[in-house]
Parts: structure tokens; sequence; C-alpha cells
């Protein structure tokens, strides 16, 4: 029961902000609600026994992307942001496909069978330790990935450095 | 390798050496080289004569020209008697000429050039007279035609040289159109375009018809025909003869050359050397008969009126060479050969001699503008006297054997048409006489008539040119008596010669006949002269007379029969017009480039519709796809 | 216990929400935000399958979905200030260049 | 024959693309290093491909220096390559035209330098690979690729409206060669899965297939040689073209069209070509007057010549489709006179064009005052447009005009016409550039230097070694010609009336 109820809060939470990021006219409020987002989003993380990615998602996501995103909103130009309009004209039109989508997607949900389960039980992890039994999977069958994840990582940050870079003239 | 081989390569030789380092190293000593190779391509003329004279005859492939399945060419040399006559007329013309540009030509800025084109002519004309096959022959007779082109328009910075030049060459293709057409029939007729088979085996295709663009006609006159086509336009006879007088643009050397002695008279060589044809059909000798004939009237009424002395000279020419196809249209290529060879010693010396007044009169043509030269330069007056008297057909001089003899076997053989181009010659004999002495005396006789300051500057020429005026004029009197006929008591040596490769040409007539005949032709020679004499000597104010009474004759005479005008009317501007306006403004532009635009334009205007739906805007296409996932969803679900 | 499908349909609502602000948002910083909002309702799935079937490969995912929300954040933002130097807005149906 | 099993040919096609990425490599802007690594890999290119002439087995009409390797094994696609009488002389004509453009764009090309070098290494390749494959796939590749650099070469470095001329012609081309790729894959399963163009020729046809095949290919070739009715990309691109790019389109790409009929169509379809021989002579004919009138009216120098090359051309596909030894080889020869003659016109009209910067035919005048040598060698390279004895142009139009007339009179007579026009539109082409006064925009211009004269230098020699011993190129193509002609002479006559019903359209 209280797990449910748990659930509940972080989930009506999540959705109350998500649609809160969404709407507001301020895009400064919207990254403040995105950042309760994401806190309670690494809640939920922790209560499905993921702290590992719940601690990235507070350190990532809020500690460096939305410190990032505000930094940029600093560029704008606020007030008027403020003045103009939010939505599209159309936006009854992205209404209805997301609503439609929503519709079916959850009808679809229910028939959902899981799979098999694999040996990364509680116990195990209990045992082993969380952030370990990832490690070692990260460090050994998924070396590479993760060896190209930071090879995307770097290629970004060089990209981002050329593409932000003012343009200098050329001589 | 045979000496002979230096015939032709000597002068090639000279040409490249010329052209190669004249402008940088040679400069006026260029005539050196030019003058020596030709120097000594006479002499070995004069040897391989003395062979062929000893009954010696060359006929050998140096190498393999072009193969091709059946069709093999090779380059090879001819040498028999009518291939010595020429190579004597060219190498003596061309010699004696390539010495007297020296005088002439003196201190031009494109000297090394002026050599260098004349050695090319004198290679390409031996080419063209010692081939032993067809295809070789048309080497020679395109390459005569190049260097005609070039020396024609050698003052290339004035645009009548330079359009004459053109003329003359595009007029030429012409000719050389249907000559090509003629080999080709030759190959596909007898397999092979060597002079000795192709003639050997034409009898066998004596009464053979073929079928030629749908139209049954006879072989041997179609290739007769096609090859004389050639010889038209070479040796400008009607209707091809608009690009001689336009030639005398070029320097006067070179019009004693190439367009009097050795390159116009190819057409009448072409005739002779391919006499076995010829003589297989008696249409195509009718044709050039009266071609020959026509040719030669039409020219000498022309010629009576024009005021410029080459170009006077070009008309005698190109009447002259109609003599010539007269002859060999009634068979007697003998005499049509014998007027080649003396008719290039007295009008080349014509022609020099005019030019030797054109360098007195500082480059003046107009005979109008002329009058009492004949004691300024008196070695002019004198050589040019006799060149007129030989051409006037005078008793003893070497035009009278060679003209005579054309006329009796023309009015004699048994050409259908003999009697007839006979009258004409006879008419023509006369008109040459005047118009020849119309020249003289306006150039020679009477007051000087010209500019104080030309006056003053006539002086006779430098020895350079009076030296082979001399010796063209020593061949101008005498080459006719190798060739006096029996009834003077001589031996026709030169028809007997030739004899051998042209077949002995047949008369059928008394003595008295032939005296009579012979009679006409110095009665119409000599009026010629007195009628000439009385206009232009005793009463001057007759031609002027004339010339009102008879304005229209005059004037279409004056224009030369309108024909230049006639042929830019009817192909020259008509084909450029179409060209402009139909294939270009419509053709390309309106027909091919519309369906090529058109079906891409078509294209565009679909495309055009269709890019309406690309907004640029990056939620419309998001939302667009997120409906795609909606249908694919729904769909699925539907299933 | 809280069921599986709980989480998947949570997921698919902040899913929906984001493509909702994505489609309809003119400010183009938002519907960046809007991107990241589908990536953790993607990620919250994914550690929802991994506790379910209790297999890590769920949470191996959501880390490189992280890596790869930091990387395309960091070029994205500065695609936006190189866009803003140009155009100087801020607003996606300003923007159609891209029109055919 | 393959030299110690030295890969000749697989060496010439992949040295210049060796030499482009090298190219790559260096520093855009040292200028003089990119011109002399280009200068010296064309170079080498050309001294590689001098054994194919002296050691070709003239006594065979079989492929030689052959090379095949596996290369898609499962759709039975192989690195096939080898040449025969046919096509040795034009592989030897890319490689040296190349050496010339490399000269020729010296100083006139100033921007993109590098790129422009790079663009002539790959066409370079690309044109002898096409030469050279004898597997349908590598020949359709190489096919293709060839337009990539060309379409550069026209849209980068032209004239003022090249990006028009640039498409055009890329449009033109990719539409007949999409045909022909369609015609490749049905004969790819109907001859039972191979592209190998050696056994598809040994195989025969049904009838109605050919004629259709027949069709596809001939949409691809003509457009390239290119044919009457579709030769108008021919002016713009040669006009906007940069020198080197209207050398290379004229001497060897349009080359291509000609030769894709004899290794192809020809062998392929033999019923069929005969068949459509009267379409072919017909629209030859056409071409040869059409394009020698029109040249007649043409103000631009480059033009003039574009539109002389549709008539030369079309002696060309007269002599192919004549049928007939003297006009095949008299054709073959004339593809490599014409890329002879007017590769060197081309050449010459670029020299003058940088140093006057107009194409007007009205702007000239007087030239040979100005400059003597060069007026002298221009008037060779006219002389041997027109056909002259003793220049390679005549041995080649005599011979076509032989074969033409052999297989139809009218054919032969009209194509005779040409050479007078010919004539006509050359010397007052020549008349108007270079005599008469001297227009002021020529005057004191320098004659042409020591590295524009060894540009011409070769085509001098080809054009008299050609005019005056011919037998040294014909001799390569006796035995290839004479087995094509008994390919496509053998069998039984079909139906003509096919081919007067297209007259009868086309009338």
């Amino acid at each position: 029961m209280l797990s449910e109820l748990f659930f509940g809060y972080y989930a009506s939470a999540i959705v109350i902000f998500s649609l809160l990021v969404v709407t507001r006219s301020n895009p400064v409020h919207s990254v403040m609600w995105m950042l309760l987002l994401f806190f309670h989003i690494a809640g939920l993380y922790l209560f499905l026994n993921a702290e590992f990615v719940a601690a990235i998602q507070i350190i990532v996501y809020a500690g460096a992307i939305l410190v990032l995103f505000l930094f940029i909103l600093l560029f704008l130009n606020l007030r008027e942001e403020l003045k103009v309009k939010r939505f599209i004209g159309a936006w009854p039109a992205g209404l209805f496909v997301t609503t439609a989508l929503l519709v079916i997607v959850l009808s679809v949900v229910r028939s959902f069978v899981p799979g098999p389960a694999g040996k990364y039980s509680i116990e195990f992890i209990k045992q082993e330790t969380h952030t370990k039994a990832l490690g070692k999977l990260l460090y050994t069958d998924y070396l590479f990935p993760f060896e190209i994840a930071s090879l995307v990582l770097l290629v970004a940050i060089i990209g981002a450095i050329v593409l932000a870079k003012r343009k200098t003239r050329s001589k | 390798m045979n000496n002979y081989l230096l015939i032709p390569f000597l002068p090639l030789a000279a040409f490249l050496i010329n052209i190669l380092f004249g402008r940088k190293y040679l400069k006026d000593n260029a005539h050196w080289v030019s003058i020596l190779a030709v120097a000594g391509s006479w002499v070995v003329t004069v040897i391989t004569l003395l062979d062929v004279l000893s009954g010696k005859v060359v006929n050998e492939d140096i190498y393999s020209w072009i193969v091709s399945g059946e069709f093999k060419v090779s380059v090879g040399f001819l040498i028999d008697q009518l291939t010595a006559v020429m190579l004597v007329v060219v190498t003596t013309c061309s010699a004696l000429i390539h010495i007297y540009s020296v005088g002439y030509m003196q201190g031009d800025k494109g000297y090394y050039r002026f050599f260098a084109y004349l050695s090319l002519f004198t290679f390409c004309m031996l080419m063209l007279v010692m081939a032993n096959n067809f295809l070789q022959l048309y080497f020679g007779w395109e390459g005569v035609g190049l260097c005609s082109y070039f020396l024609i328009g050698y003052y290339f910075d004035k645009k009548p040289a330079s359009d004459a030049g053109k003329k003359a060459f595009i007029v030429n293709r012409f000719g050389d159109f249907g000559f090509g057409l003629g080999i080709i029939m030759i190959f596909l007729t007898f397999g092979t375009v060597y002079y000795e088979p192709v003639f050997s085996q034409a009898k066998v295709f004596a009464v053979q018809t073929i079928n030629f663009l749908g139209y049954d006609v006879h072989l041997m006159t179609l290739i007769a025909l096609l090859l004389f086509c050639g010889s038209i336009g070479k040796s400008a006879q009607m209707p091809l003869h608009v690009w001689l007088p336009d030639a005398m643009e070029g320097p006067t050397p070179v019009s004693a050359l190439i367009h009097a002695a050795t390159m116009v008279t190819a057409g009448v060589f072409l005739v002779a050397r391919c006499s076995p044809i010829f003589s297989l059909s008696e249409t195509a000798l009718m044709i050039v008969a009266l071609t020959g004939a026509i040719t030669s009237l039409f020219a000498a009424t022309i010629g009576l009126v024009q005021n410029d002395i080459k170009r006077i000279i070009a008309y005698s020419t190109i009447s002259q060479l109609g003599y010539m196809f007269l002859a060999a249209g009634v068979g007697a290529y003998t005499a049509g050969m014998f007027h080649l060879y003396t008719h290039a010693f007295f009008k080349a010396l014509l022609f020099l001699c005019a030019g030797s007044v054109m360098h007195a009169m500082s480059g003046e043509l107009d005979l109008q503008k002329m009058g009492g030269l004949k004691k300024y330069m008196p070695i002019t007056y004198w050589t040019m006297l006799f060149a007129s008297l030989s051409i006037a057909g005078v008793p003893g001089f070497a035009g009278f054997f060679s003209k005579d003899e054309i006329l009796w076997l023309a009015y004699s053989g048994q050409s259908p048409v003999g009697k007839f181009v006979w009258a004409i010659g006879t008419v023509v004999a006369f008109l040459t006489a005047f118009y020849s002495f119309r020249l003289i005396f306006l150039t020679f006789h009477g007051k000087f008539r010209g500019t104080y300051e030309q006056e003053h500057h006539l002086h006779e020429s430098p020895k350079a040119m009076t030296i082979p005026l001399i010796i063209l004029c020593i061949g101008a009197v005498a080459s006719g008596w190798i060739g006096i006929p029996h009834l003077l008591g001589g031996g026709e040596h030169f028809t007997e010669f030739l004899t051998p490769v042209l077949g002995h040409p047949e008369a059928h007539g008394t003595h008295a006949e032939e005296w009579l005949v012979m009679a006409i032709s110095i009665i119409a020679g000599f009026s010629g002269v007195g009628l000439a004499a009385l206009f232009y000597l005793v009463k001057t104010d007759i031609p002027v007379m004339l010339a009102q009474k008879f304005n229209a004759t005059y004037k279409v005479l004056w224009n030369k029969y309108y024909v230049d005008e006639l042929y830019s009317f009817i192909i020259v501007r008509p084909t450029i017009w179409t060209a402009k306006n139909i294939l270009i403004g419509v053709t390309d532009a309106k027909i091919i480039e519309a369906i090529v635009n058109g079906i891409p334009k078509g294209i565009g205007e679909f495309s055009r519709i269709l890019r309406k739906v690309q907004t640029g805007l990056l939620q419309r296409y998001a939302a667009i796809m997120a409906l795609g996932v909606l249908i694919i969803m729904a769909v699925m679900l539907l299933r | 216990m809280v069921p599986l499908n709980w989480y998947l349909m949570l997921s698919a609502v902040v899913f929906m929400i984001g493509v909702f602000g994505f489609l309809t948002r003119r400010n183009i910083i938002i519907m960046f935000m809007s991107i990241e909002l589908l990536l953790n309702a993607v990620n919250i799935s994914l550690v929802a399958f991994s506790h379910y079937l209790q297999d890590m490969r769920g949470q191996i995912l959501a880390v490189f979905i992280i890596t790869v929300a930091a990387a395309e954040a960091a070029i994205g933002l500065a695609i936006i200030i190189a866009l803003f130097r140009n155009k100087d807005t801020v607003h996606a149906d300003e923007m159609s260049e891209m029109k055919g | 024959m393959n030299l110690n099993g030295f890969p000749i040919l697989s060496t010439l096609i992949f040295l210049p693309i060796a030499g482009a990425v090298l190219l790559l490599l260096i520093s855009r802007s040292n200028e003089n290093l990119i011109k002399w690594v280009s200068l010296i890999v064309s170079i080498t290119v050309f001294i590689i491909s001098i054994p194919l002439f002296t050691e070709f087995n003239k006594s065979t009409h079989l492929m030689q220096f052959t090379e095949k390797h596996a290369w898609v094994p499962s759709l039975n696609i192989n690195y096939s390559l080898g040449i025969d009488g046919i096509s040795i002389l034009f592989v030897l004509l890319s490689t040296l035209i190349t050496i010339l453009c490399v000269l020729i764009s010296w100083n006139s090309i100033k921007a993109k330098t590098k790129e422009f070098y790079i663009s002539i290494l790959i066409m370079e390749s690309a044109m002898i690979g096409v030469f050279c494959s004898l597997d349908f796939m590598l020949f359709y590749l190489f096919w293709e690729a060839m337009l990539i650099p060309m379409y550069l070469l026209i849209g980068v470095w032209g004239g003022s409206n090249r990006i028009y001329a640039a498409v055009k012609f890329f449009l033109f081309t990719l539409v007949g060669s999409l045909l022909m790729l369609i015609g490749i894959i049905v004969l790819y399963y109907q001859a039972g899965r191979t592209f190998d163009i050696l056994e598809l020729m040994t195989k025969t046809y049904p009838y109605q297939l050919q004629i259709w095949l027949l069709w596809a290919f001939f949409a691809a070739f003509a457009v390239k040689v290119p044919m009457f009715p579709v030769h108008t990309w021919l002016p713009d691109a040669h006009t906007e073209a940069p020198t080197a790019g209207s050398v290379i389109l004229a001497a060897v790409l349009i080359k291509m069209g000609a030769y894709g009929f004899i290794r192809f169509s020809l062998p392929l379809f033999p019923d069929a070509s005969r068949a459509m021989t009267p379409v072919m002579l017909t629209l030859s004919v056409i071409a040869i007057i059409y394009g020698a009138v029109i040249c007649l009216a043409q103000t631009d120098l480059k033009r003039l010549i574009a539109y002389s090359s549709v008539s030369h051309m079309g002696f060309v596909t007269l002599g192919i489709f004549a049928l007939n030894s003297q006009g095949m080889e008299g054709g073959i020869l004339q593809m490599i006179n014409h890329g002879v003659v007017t590769g060197a016109l081309f050449l010459s009209v670029g020299m003058i064009y940088d140093r006057t910067h107009t194409r007007q035919i009205s702007d000239y005048g007087g030239v040979a005052s100005a400059m003597p040598v060069y007026a002298s060698l221009f008037m060779v390279f006219t002389l041997a447009s027109i056909g002259l004895p003793a220049t390679n142009g005549f041995i080649g139009e005599f011979l076509i005009i032989l074969g033409g007339f052999k297989a139809n009179q009218w054919a032969g007579v009209l194509a005779a016409t040409g050479v007078i026009i010919g004539a006509g539109y050359m010397l007052w082409l020549y008349q108007r550039v270079f005599f008469m006064e001297t227009n002021q925009k020529v005057a004191g211009l320098a004659d042409i230097n020591l590295r524009e004269i060894i540009t011409l230098l070769p085509m001098i020699i080809l054009i008299f070694w050609i005019g005056i011993y011919p037998n040294a190129f014909l001799g390569f193509m006796h035995e290839s010609v004479k087995h094509l002609l008994e390919r496509v002479n053998s069998g039984s006559m079909h139906e003509v009336g096919v081919a007067k019903n297209i007259l009868e359209i086309i009338k």
C-alpha cells in the first residue's frame, strides 16, 4: 500500500511538473520546474533500486544539462519572450495527435507480457552492491559501447566549441 | 633509291627548311634554299626526261599509304611520257619564277614565307603529276589548291586577298567533291585506284550501266564526268571559273606559276591522264568539249572590256584552258597537252611582264592609267610583245602551232560537236588576239596617262626579273617548234612522243581543208591584232563610242555576266540565311530545345506544386511524422 | 508491489507531454527541453524494465542515454546559439530557410 | 601477352587516382607543386601506356593485357579488363590528352587549382576505365564516374553561363545512361546472370528484344556522340567549359558514344543493328550537314568548333553504320582524328582566350600578324579539320565516305557535301580571326610561348603521322574490325520493315 502511495505521489508530481515545463511562458520557470521534475525522477529510480542511475540523473541532468539551459536562456531577451505567444497557431492539432497517440499507447500497455527474469535479482545486487554490478558489466561486456560513448562526448565537446565560437573574420 | 624521287622531295625539303627556320634565321636569304632545290629538281627532271626519251617508264610504289579491307593504296610514282612533259613544264616554270621572285618580292616582310609556299606548291604539283594512283593524285590536287589558297591570300591583312584565297579553296572544293566521288566510283568498279589496272580494264566496263542515286547511267560516262568535275574546279571552267580572276590578288609570280602555267592546267592533265576512261564515253567527251568551248568564248568576251591588267590575263587564261579542254573533248589529247605546254611559257611570260609593269608603276593595275611604257622598259615591252604574238597565234610562234593543231583536229575529228567547237575556237582566236593587243597598246603605246610621280618613277626591272623574262620569251617563241605539223614540213615530235600514253588523234580531212583551217585561224589572229590597233592606236574614240552605244552589253561584260552575284544570291546567302534563321532560330532553338527543355520544365512545374508541402517549419514536419506514427499504429491495432 | 505497467503508463504520459511540447511550443529552447522529457520518459521505462526483469542492461542503456543526452544538449544548445546569432530569434516558426 | 604478369591496365586506371590522393595531401597554397605533381603523374601514366602501343599483337582480335578478378561474386560481377584493336587507341589518346590538359591549364586556372587537377586526374582514370572494362557493371561504373569530374569542370571553372551548361550536360547524359542501365540489367537476366561482355557477345538474342535493347543503348551512346536530335548540350557544354574541359570533352568523352556503338551495340545486337542501319545513316547524314551549315552562322569561336564536332561525329557514326571495313576503320580512325584535331583546336582557342578573354569572332582579326607561330599551327589544325590530304582528317573522311557510299550512295554523296561546307566554315573562321586588318584587341599580343608550343606539338605530330602513314594506326584495327563485321553480318537478315516504319515517322 505504501509503495503504491509512494508511486502515486511521484507519478503525479512527474506528470504535473512535465506539464508545467511545457506550458510555462517564462523559460526560466520551465527550467526550474524541470529541475524539480528531475529530482522526482531520481527518486523514482531509487524506488526501483537503481541508485547509481539516480545519482547520475541528478549529477548530469540537474547539475550539468539544466545549468547549460539556464546559461543559454541568459542570451535571450526574456522580457520580449514573455509578451509573445508561447504556442504555435496549430497547437490543437498537436494536442490531438499526442492524445490520440497516448490513448493508443495506453491501450496497448496492458497487453505487455514481461520476458524471463535475468540473474540480477535484488539479493544478488545487495550482495554485490549496485554500482559494482553495473560497473562490472559496463567495463566488461559493454566496454566497446562505453568507449564509443566517450568518443561521442569528445566530439560533442569539440563540436559545441566550434559551433558556438564567434566566427572571427578570416584574413 | 631512285634519283627521280629527288624531283618532288627537294622542294619539300626547301619548304620545311624555310618554314621552320625562315622567320628567325634565313630571312632575306630564304630564296637560296628554294632556288637551289627547284634548280636541283629541274636538273633531275632533265635527266629523267632523257631516260623517258630512251623509252624507260618508271612505275613503282614507295610505301603503303592506306590499307583498309580490300582498299589498298600506296605512295607511288609513275613516270611516263605524259608525266615527263608535265615535269618539264612544272620545274622549268617554277625555277624561273623562283628566280623572278627574288627581284619581285625584294624586301617583303613575308619573304621566307613566300618562298616556302612556292616550294611547297612545286612539291605538291610534282606529286600530282608523278602519282601512279588516283588517291595520290588527289593528294597533290588538294595540296596545290592549298598552296594556291596560301599564295592568293599572301597579303592576308588585305580583305580582298583573304577573301579571294578562301573563295578559290571553296570553289575548288565543289569540284573536288565530284572528283572524290569519281575516285570512289573507280574503286568500287575496279577494286583498285591504281592507274595501270584501271586503264587496262576500263574497256571491260565499256557498255556497263550502273544505278547511281536512283538513275541508270552509263558507268564510264559517270566516272568520267565525276572526274571532270575536279577538272572544272581546278582549271576554272564554267561554272566554277569565278575564283581565278579573284586569285589575281596574289603576288604576280604566283599568278604566273600557279594560275597560269601549272596548277590550273592540272585539270587538263587529269583529263589527259584519264583518257582511256574518257575515250569510252562519247557523252563525257562531248560535255568536255562544249564546256571548254563555251568557257573559252565566255572568258574571252569578258576579257575584252576589263581594265585590270592582271584580270585580263586571267580571263585569257580561262579562255586558253577552255581551248585545252576543247581539244581533249574532241579526242585530241596530245593537242591539248601541246597547248598546255606552249601556253605555260607564253602565259607565264605575260604574267611576269605584267608584274614587271606593276613593279614599275608602283602596283598600279589599271590599263587606263598606263601608256607609253615602251621607252621606259624595253625588255618588258619586247618580251610581252612576243608573248602576245604567241597567244594571238601569229605564225611561227609557239601558240600558233598548238592552237592550229587544236583547231584542225576539232574540225577534222570524229566528235559530233567538232565543227561547232571549231567555229567557237576560231572566234575565240580572233577575240584573244584583240584583247591581247588591246593590252599591249594601252600599256606600252600612246601617252602616259598616270600621275606625275608614277611617271617619274618608271624604270626597267632588275636583272633577277628580266632574265627569266628573256628565257621564257625564248620558250614562248620556240617551244612550239617541236610540234610543227607535217603539213608545214615538221615532224609533230610532240604528238609522237605522247602517243604511247594518249594515243594518236584521228584526223579525217584533206590537205586542202587543213590549209583552209590554218588560213582562217591566221586571218582571225591578224584581224584581231589589226582591230585592236585600229581601236587603240589610230581611232581611240571608237571603244568609248561602242561602249556607249551597246551600253547594256558592255555592262554585262564589265560585270562578268553577273556570275559572282548570281552565286552569292542562290548559294551563299541562302545557306547562311538558313543556318541563322532556320537551323539556329527554329530547329535548334524552337524544336529541339523546346522538347529538351520542355520535359524538365514540366517536371519543374510539378515539383513547384509539390514543394508547397515543404514549409521549412520544423514542427510541421514533426507533426506529420507523429501523424504517420499514429496512422501506422492505428492500422496495426485495427488489423 | 507496484505493477510494471504503471511505470510504462507513466513513461507514456511523460513521453506524450514531451511530444506535445515539441510540436506546439514556439520557443526552440523549450522544444529542446521537451526532447529531454522524451529521453527521461524512455529512461523511466528502461529502469523499470531493468528492475522488474532483474536485468542490468536496462540501466546500462539508461546510462548511455544520459550520456548521449548530455552530448546532445551541448551540441544542440551550441546550434541554438549559432542560430540565434544569425537569425536573431528563437522561435521555430520564424525559421523556414529550408522551405521549397 | 601480359608483360610478365604486370597489371598494366590496372596501373593505368589507378595511378591517376593515386595521384589525385597525393594532390589531396598537398597544401592548397603550394600551387606550383600541385601543377608539377599532376604533370608528372600524367606523363608517367602516358609512359606506362606506351608499351600497349609497342607490345600489342596486331594479328589477333582477342582481348589483350587482360586481367580478371572476382569482385561481387554473388552477382557474378568481375573486375575484368582488357583491350583490343578498337579500344587501344582510345586508351592512348586519353593518356596523351590528359598531359595536354594539365599543360594548357597551367596559367589559366587560377581559382581552386588543387581541386581542378584532382578532377582532371580522376577524369583520366574513369576514361581509361571505360575503354578497358570487359564487365558491364565495371563499365557502367566508370561511365557514370566520368560524369562527376566533368560536371565539376564545367560547373566550377566554366564561363558565365556554366551552371546551365553543366546541368544540361549532366541531365542529358544521365538520362541516356539510365536507359542503358536498364538495358544492361535486362541483358544480364536474358543471358543467364552474367555481366561479362565477351560472353554476352557470343550469345544470340530474340530479334524483338534486340530492337528494344538497341534503342536503350542507343539512348546512352547517341547522347554522348552526340547524334543529331540530341546534340544541343554539346555547344553549351563546350562553350562554357574551361579549355581543359572542352578538350577532354571533345577528344575523349564524346568518343565514348561511338565507341559504345562499336563495342556493344553492333556485336550484341547484330540483327537489330543491321535493320536499323538506314535510320542511323539518315541521322548521321543529317548531323553532318546540319552541323556544318549551322557553323556558318556562329559568332562564337568555341561554339563554332562545337558544332563542327557534331558534323564530324556524324561522319564517325556514318562510318560505323556503313558496316563495311572501310567505313568502320575510317570511323574509328576519324574518332582519333577528331580527338586530335578538335582537341588541338580547343587548346588553341584556349590559348588565345587566355590573352584576350573573348570568344567572339568579331573581336578578332589579323591575329596572324601578331602571332605568326600560333597562326601557322592553327592553320595546320584547320586544314586537318577540313580533311586535307596528308593530314589525318583526310584519311578518316575518305575512308568513311568510301564506306558510306558503298553502303548507301546517297549517304556517301550527302556526306561529301559536308566536306565542302566544312572547308567553308573553317576557312571563313580562319579568315575572320587571323587574316584581314589587325583588330585593336589583338594588336601586340605575345606569340605563344614554349609551354604552349609543347602542348600543341604532339597534336601536330599526330596529324601528320596519321596523315602520311596511317597504317601505323589502321594496323591495330584490321583484325578486330574484321571479326566484328563477321559477327554483325552473319546470320539471317530480319525484317527491314521496322526500320522503314521508323524512317517514315522521322520524315
